[in-house]
């Protein structure tokens, strides 16, 4: 059957406790009205004192070896309360690619310092918004006397500022794809972009620079399967954390409504509102059980069919996520859509989220292919 | 992990054997908007099982039963229903009033009505509803009087929605019996034969032509004194515990056969095109998703996890089975297109218009989808109360 | 702006009060448990004494000349009480292909006794599934001496049983399209259809016959445009049958759930119930809006614009129809899926109309296709 | 009708004109969610307008309005959003404070306001919602006390969602003139001049990042005795009377800017693939349907259709609109991607990104989506009202 074990039961309620502490609405705020990166303290604490960025690295590297479920949980959390760290992108976006496809000392190097929270990583695809953000490469190397020449931009790379290592796959002169691992201090340009999800900093990335070959790190190129396994975690993660965002706004949204008086009574006791909140537990029932199913599954069950269930996580997610904070804002009356209280944020992470690694359709069109068994029709 | 997979090569094995022959007739059927299709033959399909001890295989082997885990249960059903088992004419006994005759019953009472159970020959229909009462079982208005000469009770009122009540023996009635009562208290828990004076049975036919229901009348009707469960007075909370039972493994068997629906529609949507259409596309694999998000939440829901979300999910479990088959109906007509109005000899095609409009009822029998989101709001999220009104 | 004349609002009067007497329950119940093929006395009222298919029918073939709206009026109102009579059939579907490609001897005819009321007349397109009923013909006629001969078989035909005339689309040697018209009785084999919606009749025709060359009623052969013309008259009386079965059903609802008592308050008192019966009204006003927007310029705008404002019409009234039938059922609670109550017949009826001439998905798809004016994308 | 189109060549030509050297800045701007934006070049637009005599130009002709009628003014209303003229700062006084006067006020009332109004020189605010009330109209606990000395009325408590407060001139306040009434009763209708000592704005960061609206603090703040308007008590009656102003032509314009809207998504679509989308076309088709029965269904309403289904549906209005519109927003943000999310120089992503976010007020102020519901189905379908609390 499907439970979490009581160490994962422990983790998760002394992660539970320490955000509500520390990823407070006034720490958010602190970073939304200031334009930080992240909130530097609060990722100190996670990734060196809490070690949650060893839980999915292997022992071997320095890791605690565990699995996708711990690191789901933590994403919902950090999700519910709309934590301003680059945990999301070190742990399910760079991490898995490195573990995937990186060399022996590339991992040794990177996953290691990532396990002692030394590190925050992230990933410059070039375009995040599909399915296969592996697809095009926006990026070329040029191989040169001591290295490559890297030339190209990449219009959004998440947490990019947040970074110490941006991990840049880019286009050989062959067409093969490799993987370089750039100090985020060694002279690219980045341009930190605007965002309306302020929760979540993103930067655009333009390379014109020589690098060492020591730079390269993928292990003889990168394949589809390896950006395939990565992203399946990603994905996954994402999923997790967008339950978490859902869950977080749906409680902010009952606690308000149980206090507000309209008409001298609650709003919570308005049964029409009673039933579009009770709808809610009811996505997040789905939502939560196909994650936490894909999670337990993935590197144990068939990687497609766990691909598949990721998929649906996201489409359960994503339309989870939007909705509550669509309800949450709308449940708050004339304050829901004021800056001073939180469900705008909420909603602005939903949309953002969306639109990340494929949105609806295009996972459904995936899950499609294969119920279908006719690889997609054009 | 392998020992349940010789368990289920058993049930495979003993399914593929016995299912067959003058049983072959059953396969698939009795599901959906079908539970009165084949009556005599199902029956005969009981004892067939009886006799390969596959009926009420969760019970303690002490009444009968094989003792199974709750793993072993989940895989019985699963194989099962993908062995096309049929729809089980004994499910009330089995599922309801078996583990609620363990539970409460006497030695005595257990020794007479548990062997008629496992043995597929005593079938038991179930009498909740009223007409006035609908959902409201604090409202229950058919009453039972204490015959003082016989100690028998005399029961007068009348049931609705009693599934398969004209093919079953034994009817367990929730009455009034203290005069003047409301609510909750004064309420008693009948074992009922069926064939007595005093007992009218009228189907009620369905939308989609069969009669699995049926209103059950009574009229001076007699249950006798050894056959009231539990304490007269403590009907409420015997029915509160026999409808905990419901939520049980046997979800698990009902997705398997939500899966053999969905692989039709597919099957069929290649031969007549609607694969290539988008919308369709998107539907299928939403309901894909659907699917899967309620297996693990079942698999959640049977685990021992008292986690609080948990414990809060599982009470969405009936809202999301009864509308996700809801839908699945009305994408299998749009998939059928012009041909969904039309009844052929297709046994695809009728099973899945059967399914379409019986799953209309899914969302109302057994609690409407208004009185679950109740529950989760009020119970689940501990929002006030809807008020009770005066009329 | 748009509002009904004087007529136009006395017409929807008193046909309103008609059928609700003529039409009712039990009156349909009669046909729907006996299997007829439609409610005779009902049509002859309808049809003889009321003068309803003599609506839109031009002048000189005896008609009154009147438009699209009263026809769509007629439509809703026989739509709310299901009445089981071949007036969509013979007035929305078959008297506007008279119409638009009849020769002149044959409108008078045909219009002529089909305005007076002496006449059901029905076409066997090859598949009424499609938004294009036209594109495919499934007979074939064969010119002879004497005449034609017709072979084929038409899977599904409306109110064939009811019909004196069937009018049937046939491809000629040379591809072009004739129409003929066949008496009732003139030998083709006709199997009536076991159908869900017992309140429309369906039956399958087979033609392997020879017809005189009078049978033949075309004006030089049916372009695609001159079909087209034809069916968006049949798809606007079409939504605006959906839109009256949509409120007929929406009223035996909230007449239901006004009396019936859960816990002590009638189920109408419920908020819950009461948001879902509002905006069952807003989605009526949206698609009783746009029918009869779209029937006042019927003829006068432009005429693909208002065939998109007919498909918009189509997508309304089937989704309308359908949520109000499937919240008939929902709360009417146990009672609300038994053959006894009506909200089943709704319900059926619902079903079937929406697979009727293009569903949702084929009706967006020609809006789309002109909105990015690009033809539609494969 | 040729008439009509001559009127509309003339709004054409006057915008064309007009809306352009420094007042071509002003195009498309001013609408969701930018309400508060470039104030003082759109303030010297409504004297430009005034001086066209296009203010107003619904108003008789004595108050120096044009008289039109109301196919005139819808033709106006399209013409003017069509020509992509920028949102009113001077709505509210045109549109409700105006006719209210008309209809309510003394000569001299008149004599004295209305000017400012039609010539774009005084900007009025309106004073409604309060924090604890919401959309609960009678629950208003702002005070006015009479100042026996002077005949003046003494006006304590806080009004929010003032849209526009901090930008205009004058604002009317309904507050409470009677100690211990409640509900509807002893209301009053105050006209207050917002420059003044006990009078304080502060303005209300939205979602978007803008301020179009404002709490409003009054301590001890004075309305003249002249500027009651009707009597002390009428405010309920004058305040109902005012809303309904608010349901008129203006929605046909505000259709017009939508269809701007739906156009650019198209736009964007086609530039950035999204078009090749079957749900995003199929979004789109639908969006596009939705439109146009709004379109129909404001024209039945400014009809004079009494009609017991017309009267009813025109209770959907404000719920339609406003969730179309709400649902676009996301259609648009759903066509940029990832896009998005980021704020750039494109005036027409910006313009979706601010229509996104507002819309999320469109479905709140006004009367929520739940009130509107309410009222959908207590006053259009007779269903029993909700019942009041006592909290």
């Amino acid at each position: 059957m499907l439970e979490f074990t009581p160490d994962q039961q422990m983790i998760r309620e002394e992660a539970q406790r320490f955000l509500r502490e520390q990823s407070s609405s006034e720490a958010i705020r602190l970073i939304v009205d200031t334009g930080a990166s992240h909130d530097a303290g609060l990722w100190a604490s996670i990734s060196r004192e809490l070690g949650w960025c060893a839980m999915a690295v292997p022992e071997e590297f320095g890791g605690l070896g565990l699995g996708a479920t711990e690191v789901a949980i933590l994403m919902e959390l950090t999700g519910a309360r709309l934590a301003c760290v680059p945990f999301w992108s070190t742990v399910c976006l760079a991490a898995p690619l490195l573990q995937s496809a990186g060399s022996e000392p590339a991992k040794a190097k990177y996953l290691g310092a990532i396990a002692a929270g030394e590190m925050a990583v992230t990933v410059a695809y070039a375009d995040l918004s599909v399915a296969d953000p592996a697809a095009t490469v926006a990026v070329k190397a040029l191989r040169t006397d001591g290295g490559y020449r890297l030339d190209g931009k990449v219009a959004q790379v998440i947490d990019l500022e947040a970074a110490d290592i941006v991990l840049v796959p880019a286009a050989l002169e062959d067409g093969a794809t490799a993987l370089f691992a750039l100090a985020r201090d060694a002279g690219q340009s980045v341009a930190p972009l605007e965002v309306l999800d302020r929760t979540r900093p993103v930067a655009a990335l333009e390379l014109a620079m020589e690098v060492s070959a020591e730079s390269r790190i993928d292990e003889g190129c990168v394949s589809a399967g390896q950006f395939r396994e990565a992203l399946a975690f990603a994905n996954l993660g994402l999923a997790a954390e967008q339950l978490g965002a859902a869950q977080g706004a749906h409680e902010v949204t009952l606690a308000y409504i149980a206090e507000r008086v309209q008409f001298g009574r609650t709003i919570a006791s308005f049964q029409a509102i009673k039933h579009r909140c009770a709808k809610l537990v009811v996505e997040i029932a789905e939502a939560r059980s196909l994650i936490f199913g894909a999670a337990q599954g993935l590197g144990i069950s068939d990687a497609a069919e766990s691909a598949l269930e990721i998929a649906g996580a996201r489409v359960l997610a994503s339309d989870l996520q939007f909705r509550a904070a669509e309800e949450a804002i709308q449940l708050h009356g004339g304050v829901g859509f004021t800056w001073e209280y939180d469900p705008h944020l909420y909603f602005k992470r939903a949309q953002a989220n969306a639109a990340l690694l494929g949105a609806r359709e295009a996972q459904l069109d995936r899950i499609a292919a294969s119920v279908f068994g006719d690889g997609g029709v054009k | 992990m392998s020992d349940l997979n010789a368990f289920r090569t058993e049930v495979r094995d003993w399914m593929a054997s016995h299912l067959s022959g003058t049983f072959a007739e059953l396969k698939y059927r009795g599901g959906s908007g079908e539970g009165d299709v084949l009556p005599e033959l199902r029956k005969e399909w009981e004892r067939e099982l009886a006799a390969g001890r596959w009926t009420c295989p969760g019970w303690p082997q002490e009444h009968g039963g094989r003792g199974l885990s709750v793993a072993e249960q989940v895989a019985f059903q699963e194989e099962y229903s993908r062995a096309g088992g049929p729809g089980r004419i004994g499910h009330i006994g089995e599922g309801l009033m078996g583990p609620t005759l363990i539970a409460f019953g006497t030695e005595e009472q257990k020794k007479r009505f548990l062997p008629g159970i496992r043995s597929g020959t005593e079938f038991w229909a179930q009498g909740y509803s009223e007409p006035s009462a609908g959902s409201d079982f604090g409202n229950i208005k058919t009453r039972a009087r204490l015959d003082p000469v016989t100690g028998d009770w005399v029961v007068s009122g009348q049931k609705v929605w009693t599934s398969l009540a004209h093919l079953s023996d034994w009817i367990f009635v929730v009455a009034r019996c203290e005069e003047g009562s409301v609510g909750r208290n004064g309420l008693i828990f009948l074992l009922m034969p069926l064939a007595q004076p005093g007992v009218e049975i009228h189907p009620i036919k369905q939308i989609g032509g069969g009669a699995e229901f049926n209103s059950v009348f009574f009229d001076g009707a007699r249950a006798k004194a050894d056959d009231v469960l539990g304490q007269p007075g403590d009907g409420w909370k015997i029915a509160m515990a026999l409808l905990g039972f419901e939520r049980g493994i046997s979800t698990l068997g009902q997705q398997m056969s939500f899966q053999q629906e969905l692989d039709l529609i597919v099957e069929i949507s290649k031969e007549n095109g609607s694969d290539r259409s988008p919308a369709i596309r998107q539907r299928v694999a939403y309901a894909w998703t659907g699917l899967r998000a309620m297996r693990y939440l079942a698999m959640r829901v049977l685990s021992d996890d008292q986690s609080p979300e948990t414990r809060r999910e599982a009470l969405t479990y009936k809202y999301q089975w009864s509308n996700w088959h809801r839908d699945l109906g009305r994408l299998a007509m749009d998939v059928l297109k012009m041909d969904a109005n039309v009844v052929s000899d297709d046994p695809r095609r009728e099973r899945l218009q059967q399914m379409f409009l019986f799953a209309r009822a899914d969302t109302i029998y057994g609690g409407t989808n208004e009185i679950q989101l109740n529950i989760i709001a009020e119970q689940g999220l501990g929002m006030p109360r809807e008020p009770r009104g005066k009329l």
